[in-house]
């Protein structure tokens, strides 16, 4: 393993050590080693990139400066001085605040609520909440992450997946904290939001709060960070100034030269062929009159602002809101009014959401996996019993095929990291062979050298006789793995790109209702 | 009895004669091993049976294994088997429906064991019953009530008819009331078990609030005396309204003597009744013979001149039933 | 395991006919209880719209409404509390045992230790919960059986019906100008636990527990020690309730107390969780729930409904009271 | 509105005990069962280690036995079914009258009919709480609310004594060999609802909707029927236990039969989700449950000890047996 040691630029104040320190840690689940040995360390002021493949281990090392597990073996250092991280009061005691990769927010209770859990939400007359003062202070700190206009009173679980997401930046904001991690913060940000994070985050580096920031997008490493650490398998590979690597360079260290794949495009290579799914005339909360269609062998991405139409659209197809309009699969008309009858039209969604959407976390990664075909493996529609050995070996061969890293078919999904459990979803739907995926950012949360590999399996599944419809909020994506990109705007589609004309700046300019490309 | 105890006696016996004459006794029996089953002895009444049943039978050097069903009949019931097949000589039940038991009594048949109960109610199979009879003790009551109303009035009856013994008293209430033209029924209450000490209190608060003109409240049981009072001094009426009950609880008594509204009951004598028993079973297992299956034991009346005082307990021996020998 | 449904998933923006909904399903259960009330002063103006059969439903629901606040407590933690039907009635047993006998002279003095008893086994409950991760229900129902145990040991089945001093029964009995005593302290305690609930920094954190204790706990809040807290609030409220049961009545009866309470509560509690905020626990909800309850329990008995239909009546009021408000909320999902 | 037994806290663990803790964490109450076994053996060898007692504890936990599997295939779906003690209760007594009035010459007629009855009373609570979106919990309180009035009211309070064929006591009452007919059944149910809820496809969806309700429903499962079937199945063994009640008591009673065995059945399954799996209702779990309480209550009986002090230690021994299990799971997490 080789290591370049940099010394930190800027903010060399004189203290005894840097800011944070991670020396050998180790973390031990059963049957895995989450963390191995790995070393850490943070400077005051500096933005300090935190990146590796899924389940190398950033989220049990940012778990653990949290408070929230404790490592089997290693210490943490503050300022040079060794400190006991042993729960989240100790860890907040020391200055270290976090957004979790999930659960950071309570969605029953209001954005004020939330955001001031940590600090509280301060009293009047004794015991009482002084909620006046309360939301006040939210309204400041909504107005540094850029929503000025959010209502401090709303219910959290009202909200959008973007604006949680900006909410629990500012739940990190709210304390006087020195360190600010952040674990995969942007993943349901749009990039105006990712833009405005960073503003925030590059003003308050300023002022000498170190961030830690966890991503799989590599092209925000490069636009916000000082420095970058890049772990694989639970250790460290390195530390490296961010002006030392290129895009090129940085993938190699992630996933290992010899798994490096290069700037493969996805698109298609042959003409498609017949149309497989078809929707004509969708109208509905959102959608305002959307035709679609999708034909085997393609492609194609639904792109929108959100809350505008694309997620809109991939919900009704699969039945999940009630709209208007007519669903035809195969050129059959189908009618489609909750999923199952979506499941039954030969449909499949890989949803946004996987913890909550898309799997079962107390159940098997085999369970989960045939969670949609469980009909083919019984022996007969009356007895229903399973046919375990036919479902285990199916699933293996699926798992193999999908390259599945897991500590064996029969272990619980909750173990398996964020790229992993995409894969069982993925998985679920090839065992039921469906004809038409719905792709509903697939690629959230997932390794750079995931996100390769579910680019060839939209494509493969395409070329194989299906239909894909593809979202993402990382444009580039769309450039990447779409033959065909309708950008919608305030519920109707607004342009058609194909081909050569899919770039991100087009995709922006119509999703923003300008027409022209 | 209180209410849950699933307790009946049977008053179609046809034979209530005997007064705590339990016939030729056949000598001395010793070593005798008893199966005692309760189907729960959380009631006062049914554990004070039991306490006095065990004494008697250990002062005789019997040994008695006692079984608490918890309120589980048919746990109750398997531990009777239990007992056959593990051969004891005899089987007490203690204040389950023999009814309930019938397939007990068959075993017990066959395996040539007798099967005595307390409190059981007679059915066909039964060695010996003791008891009392509730068609009776209810008539006089309802009597007795009749004449304080100097037969004209208005009445409510509180009661909860699942149980055969109190089924027995609403029909010895109904026998007395037909001969009474002028006593208005106002309302026959069915009272909610569990529950049946909060629901009898919400159930005559509401009707008193409406309707003042009531002259008496007769109770299935005393349990609800406590709440009876209580509607009846809230509603202002305590100098009008009077109540009768059944059974024999101390904090009846209580009420009684310290002149609250609720006036008298018949108090069975629960305590008698083990020992009772053990004289009964003397007689059966010696070969004696007795008069009747049935044993009809005597209850006394309790009323403001007959009460006994703060802790003791009415003379079971020599006490009056009939409100003339007071 | 506990997950709540609304969390993810779809969302909406609100029209109108969601705004209709809306407010049909937060003041279905409020609705239904003014139905109920409408159909019985009709059915019985002179009897059961007085101001004196106001009090006293108030005052016939006033113990139910006590335990079932409490409980709205810990199940606004996800706790569900079964000890509460033992605990009452230990609480009502035990104070007028230590008053009859003397071992307090001051009825004030006796209420205080039972309450303090109560909370040290509610903690107790709590530190099996939290500290030893067992769930509520079961550790709940288990400390229940002890109470019941203990109470019938200690009293040998015998119920205590003299020596309770009048400045006990007072608290069952006495009334504060038109107000019977009961429904002061269900005011005093529904007051008390909205103010605690919803103004107070250890109310917030209760229901942020209850949302996600994960996110709690990560947010610094010290997750555990609330399971104590809340078990101890819904023991206390459960004594209360018992004493005022037992001070009532006059009597100090060593079983079946609680009981008759335990159900209901629960039905209380839950009819209040689709009252005004649907699928949260609530203390206004709670109090709306006991009040329904209290209403149909005692217009049935006024207009002397049998037994038997009473319960069944009572069972489809219920049934179509939650039906109204949760049938559109869960449209809307 | 579902209980969250796992608490949070820091986590600390190392591989080397991790395998221990993972046996006793899921083999705790099974230990415990066996302790039990061993100090009632120790302390009364003569009585309770005798093979006739060990039938005899089976068919004392038979009909609890019976209820709470019917309870944990409705519990592993998270819904609570408070309607088995009407359902017991109901069950028992509509056998007995149909067959004591002959509306069916037939036992087996009678216990079909009844069986199917109870199913459909069973998918009427299913429809209420999927399709109207009740919690369940609600749901059955009020159906069984309801139940119990109507075989009140049915009844009109009165016990069936007489006419009851021997047809139908064989249920309750006759053997196969050297086992009582109760236990078969227990037997039954147990084979048919472990088959069920682990081998088969209806059976898999139902630990999916348990999990993750809404993965399961966008993977295309019609989620809301499994709440039919769900509580339909608890409704079905309850009425079944009821009717073997009725049978081995020989009488059809209106009243009490079912509520015995409600509190008693959900400790069981709460036991059981503590047991092998921790955190998961499964059949075998609760089968250790219904052992547990069986041999707990068959024991404390047999020595003749106290009531009072019957229900303490049942509840200490519960909390040590749920405690031994739950307590080292929780420091794993
Ligand atoms: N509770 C757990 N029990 C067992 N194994 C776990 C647990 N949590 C994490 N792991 C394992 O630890 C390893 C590191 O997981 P971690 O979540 O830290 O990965 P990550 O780098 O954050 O990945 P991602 O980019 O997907 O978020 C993975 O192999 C994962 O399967
Ligand atoms: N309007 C309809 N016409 C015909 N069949 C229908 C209709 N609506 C629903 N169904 C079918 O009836 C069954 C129950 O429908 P429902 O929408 O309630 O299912 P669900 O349990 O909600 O399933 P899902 O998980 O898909 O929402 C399903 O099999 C569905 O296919
Ligand atoms: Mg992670
Ligand atoms: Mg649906």
């Amino acid at each position: 393993m080789t290591t370049t040691q940099n010394e930190p630029g800027r903010e060399s104040a004189a203290r005894p050590g840097p800011l944070l320190r991670v020396r050998e840690a180790v973390k031990d689940y059963p049957g895995t080693r989450a963390l191995d040995h790995m070393d850490f360390s943070l400077e005051a002021g500096e933005v300090h990139a935190l990146l590796g493949e899924n389940g190398a281990g950033k989220s049990t090392l940012i778990k653990a400066l949290a408070g929230a597990i404790a490592l089997t073996s290693g210490t943490v250092e503050i300022d040079g001085s060794k400190v006991e991280v042993r729960n989240p009061q100790q860890a907040q005691a020391l200055g270290i605040s976090v957004v979790h990769q999930h659960g950071n927010l309570v969605p029953e209770l209001s954005v004020t609520e939330n955001v001031l859990m940590v600090e509280g939400l301060g009293r009047r007359i004794g015991v009482l909440v002084d909620w006046r003062s309360a939301h006040r202070r939210t309204r400041a700190l909504l107005d540094r992450v850029g929503l000025p206009d959010l209502d401090p009173h709303r219910e959290v679980s009202s909200l959008g997946a973007h604006e949680q997401a900006m909410v629990a930046v500012a739940k990190a904001l709210a304390s006087n904290a020195r360190v600010i991690i952040l674990d995969e913060p942007t993943t349901s940000l749009q990039p105006a939001e990712v833009d405005t994070l960073f503003s925030q985050m590059r003003r308050l580096a300023e002022e000498g709060i170190g961030f830690v920031f966890v991503t799989h997008r590599l092209n925000e490493v490069f636009k916000v960070c000082d420095r970058i650490t890049v772990m694989r398998d639970g250790g460290l590979v390195g530390t490296w100034q961010a002006a030392e690597l290129d895009h090129d360079s940085l993938v190699d260290q992630l996933v290992g030269a010899e798994k490096a794949i290069a700037h493969e495009a996805f698109t298609a290579t042959a003409p498609p062929r017949e149309v497989v799914l078809e929707a004509r005339g969708l109208r509905g909360d959102v959608l305002r009159g959307v035709d679609l269609q999708a034909r085997a062998g393609e492609v194609v991405g639904i792109a929108s602002l959100p809350g505008e139409g694309a997620g809109e659209v991939v919900e009704s197809l699969y039945g999940m809101r009630r709209v208007h309009g007519e669903v035809l699969v195969e050129g059959t008309p189908r009618r489609i009014r909750n999923p199952q009858q979506a499941v039954a039209a030969g449909m499949a969604l890989v949803p946004r959401d996987r913890l909550a959407q898309g799997l079962v976390s107390d159940l098997s990664i085999r369970e989960n996996a045939t969670l949609a075909s469980t009909k083919s493996y019984r022996t007969d529609p009356v007895l229903r019993l399973m046919r375990r050995g036919r479902e285990r070996s199916e699933v293996a061969e699926v798992m193999a095929q999908l390259s599945l890293k897991s500590g064996g078919l029969e272990k619980e999904v909750r173990t398996l990291s964020g790229g992993n459990a995409q894969k069982v979803v993925i998985g679920r739907w090839l065992l039921r062979r469906a004809k038409v995926y719905l792709l509903d950012s697939p690629t959230a949360a997932v390794d750079v050298h995931t996100k390769g590999e579910i680019y060839g399996l939209a494509r493969s599944l395409a070329d194989n006789g299906a239909a894909v419809v593809f979202t993402s909020t990382e444009l580039e994506e769309f450039v990447r793995v779409c033959d065909r990109v309708l950008v919608l705007h305030d519920g109707a589609v607004v342009g058609e790109l194909a081909g050569d004309d899919i770039t991100v700046n087009s995709i922006m300019r119509l999703s923003f209702g300008r027409k022209s490309v | 009895m209180d209410s849950d105890d699933e307790s009946s006696s049977n008053g179609n016996s046809g034979d209530n004669s005997s007064n705590g004459d339990s016939g030729q006794a056949a000598g001395p029996v010793e070593d005798l091993s008893i199966g005692f089953v309760a189907v729960n002895l959380n009631s006062p009444s049914i554990n004070g049976i039991k306490d006095q049943f065990v004494e008697a039978a250990e002062e005789k050097g019997w040994t008695v294994e006692v079984f608490d069903g918890q309120g589980d009949q048919a746990a109750t019931n398997n531990a009777a088997s239990d007992f056959i097949s593990r051969g004891v000589d005899v089987i007490v039940n203690n204040s389950s429906p023999n009814a309930q038991m019938t397939g007990v009594m068959k075993e017990a048949d066959a395996a040539d064991i007798p099967f005595v109960s307390i409190y059981g109610g007679f059915v066909e199979g039964v060695d010996a019953e003791i008891g009392t009879n509730e068609f009776i003790n209810s008539s006089l009551m309802t009597a007795e009530m009749a004449n304080r109303l100097e037969g004209k009035g208005r009445v409510v009856k509180l009661n909860w008819t699942v149980l055969q013994a109190l089924r027995d008293r609403d029909a010895g209430f109904d026998a007395v009331m037909s001969e009474n033209p002028d006593i208005e029924v106002v309302r026959e209450i069915e009272v909610k078990v569990p529950g049946q000490v909060e629901d009898s209190y919400d159930q005559l608060t509401n009707l008193l609030q409406s309707d003042k003109n009531i002259d008496a409240i007769w109770l299935g049981w005393d349990e609800l005396a406590p709440s009876a009072v209580r509607a009846i001094e809230e509603a202002g009426l305590e100098d009008k309204v009077f109540a009768v009950g059944f059974d024999g609880n101390s904090f009846a008594w209580d009420l009684i003597r310290e002149g609250s509204p609720y006036k008298m009951e018949p108090a069975n004598p629960f305590p008698l009744m083990g020992a009772k028993a053990i004289e009964t079973i003397e007689t059966i297992v010696g070969g004696g013979t007795l008069p009747s299956k049935v044993v009809y034991m005597k209850p006394c009346l309790v009323n403001e001149q007959t009460v006994p005082a703060e802790g003791e307990e009415p003379d079971w021996e020599n006490c009056a039933f009939f409100p003339g020998e007071v | 395991m506990a997950e709540s449904p609304q969390a993810t998933g779809p969302r909406r923006e609100t029209s109108t006919s969601d705004k209709l909904i809306d407010v049909v399903s937060r003041y279905g259960t409020i609705a239904s209880l003014v139905a109920c009330v409408a159909i019985f002063s009709l059915l019985k103006p002179d009897v059961f719209a007085t101001s004196q059969n106001f009090f006293n439903i108030l005052n016939q629901v006033s113990i139910l409404g006590i335990i079932a606040l409490g409980l709205t407590v810990a199940l606004v933690q996800g706790l569900f509390d079964l000890s509460l039907a033992g605990m009452a009635t230990l609480g009502g047993y035990l104070a007028c045992k230590w008053l009859a006998e003397g071992t307090f002279g001051s009825p004030a003095v006796a209420v205080l230790v039972v309450l303090a008893l109560a909370l040290v086994i509610g903690a107790f409950n709590g530190v099996v919960v939290a500290y030893g991760g067992v769930s509520a229900f079961i550790v709940t129902l288990a400390v229940g059986s002890i109470l019941t145990g203990v109470v019938l040991g200690v009293s040998d089945s015998q119920t205590i019906l003299s020596g309770i001093p009048d400045g006990f029964l007072i608290m069952g009995q006495g009334e504060i100008g038109p107000i019977p005593m009961p429904v002061v302290f269900l005011l005093i305690v529904a007051v008390v636990l909205y103010v605690f609930l919803e103004q107070t920094q250890l109310g917030r954190h209760m229901y942020a527990i209850g949302g996600n204790a994960e996110t709690a706990r990560l947010s610094g809040i010290p997750v555990k020690r609330y399971a104590l807290l809340a078990l101890g609030i819904s023991a206390a409220c459960a004594a209360l309730g018992g004493m005022i049961v037992a001070a009532n009545l006059g009597v100090g009866r060593p079983q079946g107390v609680g009981d008759t309470y335990l159900l209901d509560s629960f039905a209380a509690a839950f009819i209040g969780a689709s009252t005004l905020r649907p699928g949260r626990f609530h203390i206004l909800g709670t109090v709306i729930g006991v009040l329904l309850i209290g209403v149909i329990n005692n217009g049935l008995s006024i207009m002397g409904v049998e037994t038997f239909w009473q319960y069944a009546v009572r069972g489809i009021i219920l049934l179509l009271a939650v039906f109204a408000a949760s049938f559109l909320v869960m449209r809307r999902r």
